[in-house]
């Protein structure tokens, strides 16, 4: 799922510094899982901002809501009377949440509070590690099910590139696995390490037109 | 068969008796527990908390959290002040009298205002809660301070009590009870270090024993003590004082342990201090003491070999005698402190109890075994032991053999004849 | 108006040594106002960001000693909480001392008076250089 | 705003003088939904009680605020009040007026008092009643290992009427005791013919658990046997898996058969007959593991068996000799007596095998320099560990383990037999090295829970008081990775989407996932993130 990180205190303050009122606004799926926008986080970050401006002597009101999905536009309505309310949103939700608030409340600033930053998976309780880069153009079944384009510091496409430490370590990052030496022992594993042998071509991202539109077939 | 009566009769609330009085209430067996003190909890719940920054693993929270569960839970009836006077019957029915020694405070009145106590004139004062704790929730009146005992004509606190729960004409009252199983707790005495003269116990006020130590770590806190002075930056701590020698032949398998934490919680508090421990063997088995043992290896200094003579200096500290066995010769060391790990010694009561109850006590005087097999059995059937009363125990031990006793009792009060198997166990 | 001190004390521990502080007569500032909880563990950063919203002068989290507590776990994670709160108020410029852990055992009034003093002592240290 | 609290003021018998309870009532009245503030001398007696009681019934309040002493021992009696006045014992909040407030601080508390009460107010205004359920529960036990605690825990449940599986991993009963595995020898026979006659035990050898679900009183259980996966239920666990000793590897390749373990040993002593009866026998403990016990004791009784019937000369190099058992320090003097020399040396010993005989280099204390004997046998020290398969079968059962990879936590809480999950047991060697009395102790516990917890036939829980909303929940997983009692499970509810669910029978009410829960979905009632705030929203206003 999506992997978001919330900003720092400085940067929000910034943001929010000429407002008297405003809302936070959390997400109750991807953000809410990986921590970083749930309504756990909406009150924490709800209380820093009041806390800061207590501090300035420049006090704020903050409203604070949560709603189940903030990249569909029915959920977000919902809000509709507490963004009239306020002079701009702060949105914990990842960046096609914080886009489709604005569509919907054009006269109304609205804010990121957190940097979304992968589509990943929890490696342990608390700790989320980066497992895809949505290239649009998938080949792990060629590499045993682990993708180079990501996990491979360099990207490449036909590893490993001869520097792996020992260990099967990166030779970049000395805790990172090497992505290449994974999938030579998946493969190992399964019996099929000629496909190691095979060339795969340079990929083609002209062939993803960003943003990326999908139209499914008419139900 | 299914034996009609199903009460259990537990003489004595330390730890182990209260363990077992625990597990029989919840399993849903009515339970008389006996005190012969005011206060119950014995010694475990008075001990202090040897943490540091980590806990020290002595389980006497633990103790004092199944305390506090035994005094609410309503199958568990709780007489203090009482003994065991007669005994008639067998398993499955018998007939214990009980005498219940007045308290002058009637327990169900008592809310523990504490105003007796202020405009009592005694020094120190005849009326106080029952323990610091005040476990049970009531005061009581102390016949031998009251100056009212002693002839002169004095009610203040009668008078002062908003609930009127002082009555001075209670008379010890008796109990007739009818119970199907006893379980025996009355736990230990402390070996009195008085009887080792040579180390200077009661002579010297820097000599204290393991039981002073716990006292004053549990009132102040740190160690602060009565001699004037800052800090003893030398302490010694002597093993086996009543354990291993003539008259005691068994280890006391709790000083060893108590020694080092306590070690561990001067060295916490106070960096600069120097302990060392003088011992025979060093008994550091037993669950989580391993990598405690290795943590405060380095820090405390082990000797081995026991001292001798303790004797007080012209500057007033203490010079131990004592015979390093590694190194082969006698030596004489100064220390600040002496604190003598005391073991654990039969009860002081256990003959007449033993008598009245009918049980036979081991060599070493603690109530004897049927086989070493059922450390709970006795070699009357139906009177079971728990805790120390059978042998030294630390006390997650007591409360496991505690709550052994309460399983034996139950089976035994299920019909259950435990005739014993043939096998040889050997450890 | 002297400010409070709110010590959110696990039932298991400091809960029962506030009490026992109190029968064996031992005194402690008046500005404490505990708040019972069932574990260390139940507390979170919302609760301690709430009560410095209110404008107490600090928050003490008070749980078993480590590797004492009833949940195994409730006061290790007590301890990273703290830790996050601490980080969370100095990113808004609060004084991130004002938040702490102590550990502490049922029988041990004495360390629960000790911290209090502690803490009063040096949150009236500060009042005075400001 | 309709009056639902009321505020019963206890100034326990006139003992609390520094509060002046008439300003605390005037203070309190005016408080909007509070429909009275009662003075009394002692709640806590009968007298007191029955006030409080009437003042209920014919005030017609929900919520029920005492200011008192501490609630650690009167909340209970308190709740029971409530209940005969016909409310729900939770919808209760207490004041500790007493220690927390009057005996902990000099002169007039008044203020502090007030403050306190309505802190207890603003959190019974949210309390919601929390209702007693009976669960049913599955009477039957599983009992992991076929060793000496294994099979003894079976027969004394059976005789308490509890039935018992006993699985076994390898082929026979008692297989570990009397190999060389293990320190004890014992005849385990007649104990083995007795369970395989005992209707009440079902044996399973070669067997093993593969997958565990649900909790106390309701395990569902998978087990390997023959290949197949049969499926169990069960109301309780017990681990009994025993432990496995590692000889020392003695520094010299094996000659001829010298080095041996005590089991071994044992097993020469009940040799009728001996070709080459040993004349010299070593022992050797207390030098790489200086934390236990059975190396002593089992050298003590293999020492005075070996001195008895081959009359050999013994030597024991030990560190310190682990005599904290019961009768160990007699069968020590005892030894000593027979003429066994106790050799306490501070470094290991070197062990060189010579000419079909074992040489020991020590440097014994009392001697002072290096010596050398020279002994036809000699039993090595061997290091207690924890059974192989414990990592296996302590993640499969999501149970935590000691420093050194023993069962059950060093928690003092858990001793002498719990483990964080409520409903399974660990007893004997698994556990962490206990000679016999220890292990026997362990056995009658655990059958002493096992028959509280299962004899009843049910388990009465608070329903639902730590409860995961559905329509919030987003199973991020974090509560039941959190959860130290294994109490959350994920759940499907038909045609619903997969949810976190607390089983109220595991829960033991911490809050812990409470806490963590980053879409707030966990409410523990009590102690909801409301009812803290609430208090802390009283704080401020003098």
């Amino acid at each position: 799922m999506i992997i978001a990180e919330r900003k720092l205190m400085e940067e929000i303050k910034r943001l929010v510094a000429p407002f008297k009122k405003v809302l936070v606004a959390g997400c109750g799926t991807c953000v809410a899982v990986c921590w970083a926008g749930g309504e756990k986080e909406v009150g924490i970050l709800a209380s820093q901002l009041r806390l800061a401006r207590n501090a300035e002597g420049n006090k704020i009101t903050v409203l604070e809501a949560t709603v189940e999905r903030q990249c569909e536009k029915e959920m977000v309505l919902e809000l509709k009377d507490k963004v009239a309310e306020v002079e701009a949103v702060l949105s914990l939700a990842c960046g096609a949440g914080v886009q489709t608030m604005a569509e919907l409340f054009e006269d109304k600033p609205v804010f990121p509070a957190v940097n979304t930053t992968f589509i990943g998976k929890p490696e342990k309780e608390g700790l989320w590690t980066e497992m895809c880069g949505a290239c649009g153009d998938c080949f792990l079944d060629r590499t045993g099910g682990v993708c180079p384009v990501v996990r491979c510091a360099k990207g490449l496409l036909n590893g490993p590139c001869g520097g792996t430490r020992k260990g099967g370590k990166c030779e970049i990052d000395p805790e990172k696995d090497c992505a290449w030496v994974l999938i030579y022992r998946r493969l190992e594993k399964q019996g099929r390490l000629a496909l190691m042998r095979e060339y795969n071509p340079p990929k083609n991202y002209r062939a993803v037109k960003r943003p990326g539109r999908i139209q499914a077939v008419k139900a | 068969m299914e034996l009609e009566n199903k009460d259990v009769l537990v003489v004595g609330s330390g730890i182990s008796g209260i363990a077992s009085a625990l597990e029989l209430a919840k399993a849903g067996v009515k339970v008389y527990l006996i005190e012969k003190e005011a206060a119950v909890g014995g010694y475990a719940a008075s001990f202090c908390c040897k943490a540091t920054d980590s806990c020290a693993k002595c389980s006497v929270c633990a103790a004092l959290d199944k305390l506090k569960e035994a005094l609410i839970h309503p199958r568990i009836t709780i007489l203090t002040n009482s003994t065991v006077k007669r005994l008639s019957g067998e398993l499955g029915n018998f007939h214990v009298e009980i005498i219940q020694q007045s308290r002058y405070v009637n327990m169900e009145r008592c809310v523990a205002c504490g105003l007796c106590a202020e405009v009592c004139p005694a020094q120190p004062k005849a009326i106080h809660a029952s323990s610091e704790e005040n476990m049970p929730f009531s005061y009581v009146l102390d016949e031998g301070l009251c100056l009212r005992f002693k002839g002169e004509k004095c009610d203040l606190c009668q008078s002062n009590c908003p609930t009127k729960a002082i009555e001075f004409e209670l008379k010890p009252n008796r109990h007739e009870l009818s119970v199907g199983a006893i379980i025996v707790a009355t736990g230990f005495a402390v070996f009195d270090a008085r009887l080792k003269g040579s180390l200077g116990y009661g002579r010297y006020p820097q000599v204290l024993t393991g039981l002073d130590l716990e006292r004053v770590f549990r009132r102040e806190g740190y160690l602060k003590l009565s001699t004037a002075g800052n800090e003893p930056k030398n302490i010694a701590f002597v093993q086996c004082v009543g354990s291993r020698d003539e008259r005691h032949g068994y280890c006391s398998q709790v000083c060893c342990k108590y020694a080092i934490k306590l070690a561990r919680l001067i060295q916490y508090q106070n960096p600069e201090a120097k302990v060392t421990i003088f011992y025979i063997d060093l008994q550091t088995s037993g669950k989580g003491f391993a990598q405690f043992y290795e943590e405060c290896k380095g820090s405390i200094q082990f000797i081995r070999g026991i001292p001798v003579e303790v004797l007080q200096t012209s500057s007033g500290k203490l010079e131990v005698k004592f015979e390093d066995i590694s190194q082969g010769k006698v030596r004489r060391d100064v220390f600040d402190l002496v604190v003598l790990s005391v073991g654990i010694s039969p009860g002081k009561d256990v003959w007449d109890l033993a008598r009245i109850l009918g049980i036979n006590l081991d060599d070493d005087g603690f109530f004897g075994v049927k086989s070493a097999l059922c450390s709970n059995e006795t070699n009357v059937d139906g009177i079971f032991l728990a805790g120390t009363c059978q042998g030294p125990k630390d006390i997650p031990d007591s409360i496991a053999h505690g709550v052994a006793a309460a399983s034996k009792a139950i089976q035994a009060l299920s019909g259950v004849d435990s005739r014993r198997r043939s096998f040889r166990w050997r450890w | 108006m002297s400010k409070e001190i709110v010590a959110f004390c696990c039932q298991h521990s400091a809960y029962p040594a506030a009490d026992l502080a109190g029968k064996s007569g031992l005194r402690y500032a008046e500005n404490v106002r505990i708040i019972r909880v069932p574990c260390a563990g139940r507390i979170d950063v919302i609760h301690i960001l709430k009560a410095f919203e209110k404008g107490v002068a600090a928050v003490l989290v008070l749980g078993c000693e480590e590797g004492a507590c009833h949940h195994i776990t409730g006061n290790d994670r007590a301890k990273e909480r703290v830790k996050y709160a601490e980080m969370l108020l100095k990113e808004v410029g609060a004084d991130g001392g004002r938040v702490k852990m102590y550990n502490l055992s049922p029988n041990a009034p004495h360390k629960f008076v000790k911290i209090l003093d502690e803490v009063s002592k040096k949150i009236a240290d500060e009042e005075k250089q400001k | 705003m309709e009056k639902e609290i009321g505020i019963f003021l206890c100034n326990c018998g006139g003992g609390i003088k520094n509060i002046d309870f008439d300003a605390v009532r005037e203070k309190l009245v005016q408080i909007s939904d509070v429909a009275f503030v009662a003075v009394s001398s002692a709640l806590c007696l009968e007298e007191g009680k029955g006030t409080i009681v009437s003042t209920i019934k014919d005030k017609g309040v929900e919520k029920v605020v005492i200011a008192a002493c501490s609630p650690e021992f009167t909340e209970h009696t308190f709740g029971e009040v409530l209940e005969k006045a016909g409310l729900n014992r939770h919808l209760l909040a207490m004041a500790n007026v007493r220690e927390q407030c009057a005996w902990a601080h000099q002169g007039d508390v008044t203020k502090k008092a007030i403050q306190l009460i309505k802190m207890a107010v603003n959190r019974a205004r949210l309390l919601q009643p929390v209702q007693k359920k009976e669960l049913p529960i599955n009477k039957d036990v599983l009992v992991i290992g076929g060793g000496f605690s294994g099979l003894n825990i079976a027969l004394q449940l059976s005789r308490l009427g509890l039935r018992a599986t006993v699985l076994e991993k390898e082929a026979v009963l008692g297989a570990r005791l009397g190999e060389a595995e293990s320190f004890s020898s014992c005849d385990m026979g007649p104990m083995i013919s007795e369970v395989e006659s005992d209707d009440n035990i079902e044996v399973l050898t070669s067997a093993q658990l593969v997958r565990i679900e649900g909790n106390v009183g309701n395990f569902s259980v998978r087990i390997q046997k023959a290949g197949e996966e049969i499926p169990r239920k069960y109301g309780a666990i017990v681990v009994a898996t025993g432990y496995r000793t590692q000889l020392m590897a003695s520094s010299e390749p094996d000659s001829g058969g010298k080095i041996l373990s005590q089991a071994e040993l044992c097993r020469m002593l009940a040799a009728q007959s001996l070709e080459k009866q040993p004349r010299t026998v070593g022992f050797i403990f207390d030098f790489a593991d200086e934390n236990s016990r059975f190396p002593t004791l089992a050298t003590l009784d293999n020492a005075l068996a070996a001195k008895e019937k081959w009359d050999s000369e013994v030597y024991v190099f030990c560190k310190s000799v682990k005599v904290d058992s019961k009768g160990a320090e007699k069968l020590y003097r005892e030894a000593r007596a027979r003429g066994i020399v106790f050799l306490k040396c501070e470094t290991p010993p070197k062990v060189l095998a010579k000419n079909g005989r074992v040489e020991i280099q020590a440097q014994d204390i009392l001697m002072g320099e290096d010596t050398v004997f020279a002994c036809d046998v000699l039993v090595a020290e061997q290091q207690i560990l924890p059974a192989e398969d414990a990592d296996i079968l302590s993640s499969l059962l999501n149970v935590g383990r000691d420093s050194k990879g023993f069962y059950q936590d060093e928690n003092v809480h858990l001793y002498p037999v719990a483990l964080e999950r409520k409903g399974i047991f660990v007893v004997g060697g698994c556990r962490g090295d206990l000679d016999g009395g220890r292990v026997l102790s362990d056995i009658s516990s655990a059958v002493m829970s096992i028959y509280e917890l299962l004899s009843p036939g049910k388990i009465v829980v608070d329903s639902e008081k730590v409860k995961a909303n559905p329509q919030k929940c987003v199973a991020c997983l974090t509560c039941f990775r959190v959860c130290p009692h294994s109490a959350i499970q994920l759940m499907r509810a038909e045609n619903e989407k997969e949810v976190a669910q607390v089983a109220d029978a595991a829960c033991d009410a911490c809050g812990i996932c409470a806490a963590i829960c980053p879409a707030k979905a966990i409410s523990f009632e009590g102690y909801t993130d409301e009812q803290i705030v609430a208090q802390i929203e009283a704080l401020g206003t003098s």
